[in-house]
């Protein structure tokens, strides 16, 4: 299956279960969505749980704010992130607080989902990612998709939770490929080790973990070692505690993200790191992330702006003999 | 409108002015803190706009407490809110501006200008859903009608044909703007006009604003889609207690004034009802003694325990409620 | 309009097709990538109106090329940008969806829908500060009259009556959705009449565009304030390259090609001017070969320096510009 | 000199000396700005230069963007932090990038001022901090105004430079008193050494410098050791010379921000240290934030909400015992 389709199953599966679950977005229903995302779900559903919205991210977002103070249970998509930004007064304002500042009277149990970061040449207005922002606000929990299964179980869990959600995909994942394991449940909330290793704990999350994996191989052989990587799920809240145990067992850190470096999301884990579990880094962590440019539309100058594989493996072959590691 | 419905909504007019000029007072001796917007002068539009649209949603802005206690919120919760005890209607972490109960179908108090007008359009759509054409009503200034969130509404709510009743209580001025310094023409209800009907009405006469949101409720019932209506008003204090009213002169502020909401109300009451005056000095000592004990209330209510800095950020338990 | 002028247009339209379709090709062989909007179907919507407004500022959308070279902008320049060169406009680091070149007065190329009105209305601003009426045009489609920027700049720029032409390219889609399902009326010009003179061309008949856009320009220099035009138009291909514009049927589509805007300005150049086959054939043979000639540039053009990736982050020396 | 009347100054001078600087903003004209920063000016440059606009944050800073376009200098005024969000698209996708896309052909020499923090009970949608949002924007320089001498010299440097800027003030920094030395021009990219010491670096920014300052006494006389306080004056880019040069003195870092600790600013600070001056550090560093909350509107919850002088002492106090420095 792909990850656009596990989407798409997660959608399916919890609209058949409860008639509150509405879709709304930009080209969500007739056309089926410019991910495909959406596919098949008008012609089943109807023009009255697909919503086709104008472009209106603000409304978008706050339409589905009001939905769910209506009873419904809204589930929004935002084409692309950078969009997501006409928005940011509904997410931060209101639904990140109306549940607080209510004293929870009011609930709002929605989604609102969007993918983001380079693709390919969208340049700067289109390659945008935005977890550093949003990981920053009470009151939002934020998932990261990097694999098909939990892109199923991640977004039904959070269409079915009564908080609200920000579910963050990547535009270079809707095509990859796995199994979708309906039997075993997962904690959306739990990060995921998605190799064990006994030297460094890579973390990462999102399609940077597809990265990381793909520079492991040259890594181990490099270095003659064996890497740990963790694949967070959970931007907010943070699974500290895998984190912790990996930590303690490698002695060593590194931050894989494709956001700027500077103000980066990956920098709360690593000054984490540093204030709980000082004593157990043997060697000073490293970040990797994008440079600190908006994204060019050239495509040599853009894959020099975001980490690749072979960024990663020299990156961290660098770093561990600098520090004898 | 009936004596009753008229007396009701005269009881609730004076009593907000004696409301908020108790918090005024207490604001002065520091018993309240924060931004308080007084709805001095507008009681008449919000108490009788609250009791026309009796079945339905509301949405409302931060200068909201007359309504809130007009939908049925009682003078205790408000004014507890506002002094931010735990007895206060959001157990005071919302405090004035944020007044939410959802079993009176209110729904704040918001204090990002416009910013509940998406809302308002996005419950609107959960009742049409739910076949219940009663309706919300979103009320907003007219500084409001210049931002994009109330453009985006007035388009999305007619494209979708939703049952909202949108209210713009024109004051005249935003703060310290005068709203003809910022768009170009003083009666916003012509940006409504491409979208839907739009109506205009006399903001400091209850009965008149009573029936024009009946109509436009009847409007919206029959699901004809969204209704606009302007009312012009006129505030007497400050935009807030930190805005000192200079920018309006003497004789503006006594041309506003003279169409006072109160007294006008109290004419319908004597003049078409024979009301005599002991009766209605019987409402206003009972209207002040319901302020007084909500005061009262508020001053020996208790403070939230320290722990509520940490509740309602989620839903207990709610990240596995149908999982 | 005059022979030369009409010669010219239809110069630039047939021109601008054979970029587009040059574009799409070299998209399909992989020199070209990221979002690519072909403005087939368009063209003399976007010459015409670009060479009524001589004078003045532009401000486009992502959907840009043949407007960028109406401006003076050369087709090589604008090819070599697709193609990622440094000799393109933007140096490669813009793409298709950012060409900008200030000397010929044309500020994009904007891929956030409706984003760049505001701009347009503050650079409006700027020139009516500089006592320069000629003023800014705007131009945007369909899909930007529901947001939010566009309202707001609709409100401010006549409440500041600045002196800017608010140009619709009324296309009736907004990638796969429909106008009509997402606003109340097809017509977004509606959108504009409480604020402004709303003017209505066919977008097929680069002729009247002209006409309406000399017009409105006339309009603005007289410091009468906005004026709003809106052209009904079609785009023959999908969205952009990734869309298969699935959502139209044939018969949509052909009825759009009958309004063919390059046969119908042929009939032009030959019933009113009297020009002759040849003479037309001789134009499109120096199109053809110019946009051959820009593909060529572009493809032997060098990539960016590796450096490029930090340069014009700031200005060079910018933060210490006049301290 | 008050805070408030530093920036009136700085905008009066420049406005003096260049007309194509304009300030635009709700009621920033005629009403003189709701906490008076542009009082007067008004009277002295006309509704032209003074432009009151609607309520429409998207567009002030929007049209600022067209305004720079056009060739003026344009300072806009958001009243407060959180009308920002509405105008984060133009902040991100504009402001920040027009001069990257077009390859410098445009410039944006344009200020966007607004105030922001903790005021007193304003509630959750007037009390926030966005400079961790917005210091990870390349394209940005983000200044941060403590004390009134900065204030004016920072804010007539941005209004000056051809770079866009934005300049964060502090609800409750207005009426702060001090001197401002014309005389001494400043770096108002360099962080400011706000007292010295050799025990532990401290290291904070805006209405933080204050209670830190507060808080130093307590924690000098229970630890008996000498604190070093620096102001980081410029958010982004940061002095991180200064920096290094402290804490290779002192060893120890705290960084205070009044901002919600998850995914706040100083996670950048602290984890720029553990990545490049790990070796320097002798104990784990300490960052002290506001909690992960929406801010509540009762006084003492509110309090709680944030760092205080108290709070800052007692947990500084604590984190020093606990690591025996
Ligand atoms: C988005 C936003 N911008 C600015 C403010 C600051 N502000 C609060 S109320 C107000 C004026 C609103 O005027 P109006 O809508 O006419 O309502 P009124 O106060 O007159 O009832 C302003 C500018 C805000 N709260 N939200
Ligand atoms: C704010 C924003 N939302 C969504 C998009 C994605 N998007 C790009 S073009 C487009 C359709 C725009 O339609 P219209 O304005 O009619 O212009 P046209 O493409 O027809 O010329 C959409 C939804 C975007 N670029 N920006
Ligand atoms: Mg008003
Ligand atoms: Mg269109």
């Amino acid at each position: 299956m792909l990850y656009r389709e596990a989407l798409n199953k997660a959608l399916d599966e919890t609209m058949d279960l409860d008639e509150n679950i509405v879709v709304l977005g930009e080209d969500v229903g007739l056309y089926g969505g410019s991910y495909r995302v959406t596919e098949g779900l008008y012609a089943k559903y109807g023009e009255k749980r697909l919503i086709d919205t104008p472009i209106a991210e603000l409304s978008i977002v706050g339409n589905a704010v009001g939905m769910a103070i209506g009873g419904l249970r809204p589930v929004a998509e935002i084409m692309t992130a950078n969009f997501a930004l006409l928005a940011f007064d509904q997410i931060v304002n209101h639904m990140a607080k109306l549940h607080y500042m209510s004293a929870g009277k009011i609930t709002l149990p929605m989604v609102v989902r969007f993918p983001q970061g380079v693709s390919k040449q969208l340049a700067a207005q289109h390659s945008e990612s935005y977890e550093q922002m949003l990981c920053a606000v009470p009151g939002l929990r934020v998932l990261a998709a990097s694999d098909v299964n939990y892109a199923y179980h991640a977004l039904k869990h959070a269409i079915m939770s009564d908080d609200p959600f920000l579910f963050i995909e990547h535009e270079l994942l809707y095509n990859k490929k796995g199994e979708v394991d309906t039997e075993t449940p997962i904690d959306p909330f739990k990060a995921r080790i998605v190799k064990e290793g006994k030297d460094v704990t890579i973390v990462s999350y999102l399609k940077m973990v597809d990265d990381v994996m793909a520079a492991v191989p040259k890594i181990e052989e490099a270095l003659g070692c064996s890497c740990e990587v963790i694949d967070l799920c959970s931007l907010n809240p943070v699974d500290y505690e895998t984190l912790k145990k990996s930590i303690e067992k490698t002695s060593r850190l590194v931050m894989v993200e494709e956001d700027h470096k500077t103000g980066g999301y990956g920098a709360q884990i690593v000054s984490w790191a540093a204030e709980e579990i000082f004593y157990a880094l043997d060697a000073p962590p490293l970040r990797i992330a994008g440079k600190d440019t908006p994204i060019p539309y050239n495509r040599t100058l853009e894959l020099a702006s975001i980490p690749t594989p072979d960024s990663i493996a020299e990156e961290i072959v660098t770093w561990s003999r600098k520090n004898n590691v | 409108m009936d004596k009753l419905a008229a007396e009701e909504i005269y009881y609730e007019m004076i009593r907000g002015r004696a409301f908020e000029y108790a918090a005024k007072e207490h604001y002065m001796q520091g018993d309240i803190s924060g931004f308080l917007h007084l709805d001095i002068g507008q009681e008449g539009l919000s108490v009788a706009a609250i009791k026309a649209f009796e079945k339905g949603d509301v949405f409302s802005t931060y200068r909201e407490h007359i309504m809130a206690m007009a939908r049925g919120i009682s003078p205790k919760a408000v004014m507890a809110e506002l002094f931010g005890k735990a007895a206060g209607v959001s157990e005071g972490k919302g405090g004035s501006m944020h007044l939410f109960d959802p079993s009176h179908f209110f729904y704040g108090g918001d204090a990002i200008v416009g910013g509940h007008i998406p809302n308002a359009v996005g419950c609107a759509y959960a009742r049409k859903y739910q076949n219940n054409f009663d309706g919300v009503m979103v009320v907003f200034g007219d500084g409001a009608t210049n931002g994009g969130a109330f453009f985006e509404s007035l388009n999305i709510a007619a494209a979708q044909k939703l049952p909202l009743l949108f209210l713009c209580e024109n004051n005249r001025y935003a703060i310290g703007t005068e709203i003809t310094r910022v768009a170009p023409f003083e009666k916003q209800s012509h940006k409504a006009e491409p979208y839907m009907p739009a109506l205009e009405v006399d903001g400091m006469d209850a009965v008149a604003v009573y029936k024009v949101i009946k109509d436009a409720q009847a409007y919206i019932q029959k699901g004809h889609g969204p209704i606009f209506v302007e009312a012009m008003t006129c505030r007497y204090e400050g935009h807030s207690m930190s805005d000192a009213n200079r920018y309006r002169s003497a004789q503006e502020m006594a041309l506003c004034k003279a169409r006072d909401p109160i007294e006008r109300m109290k004419r319908v009451l004597t003049e078409r009802f024979g009301m005599d005056e002991d009766a209605i000095g019987a409402l206003e000592a009972k209207a002040q003694q319901e302020v007084d004990e909500a005061v009262a209330f508020a001053a020996q209510a208790s403070e939230p325990a320290p722990e509520a800095l940490y509740t309602h950020i989620f839903v207990e338990g709610g990240s596995h409620a149908l999982s």
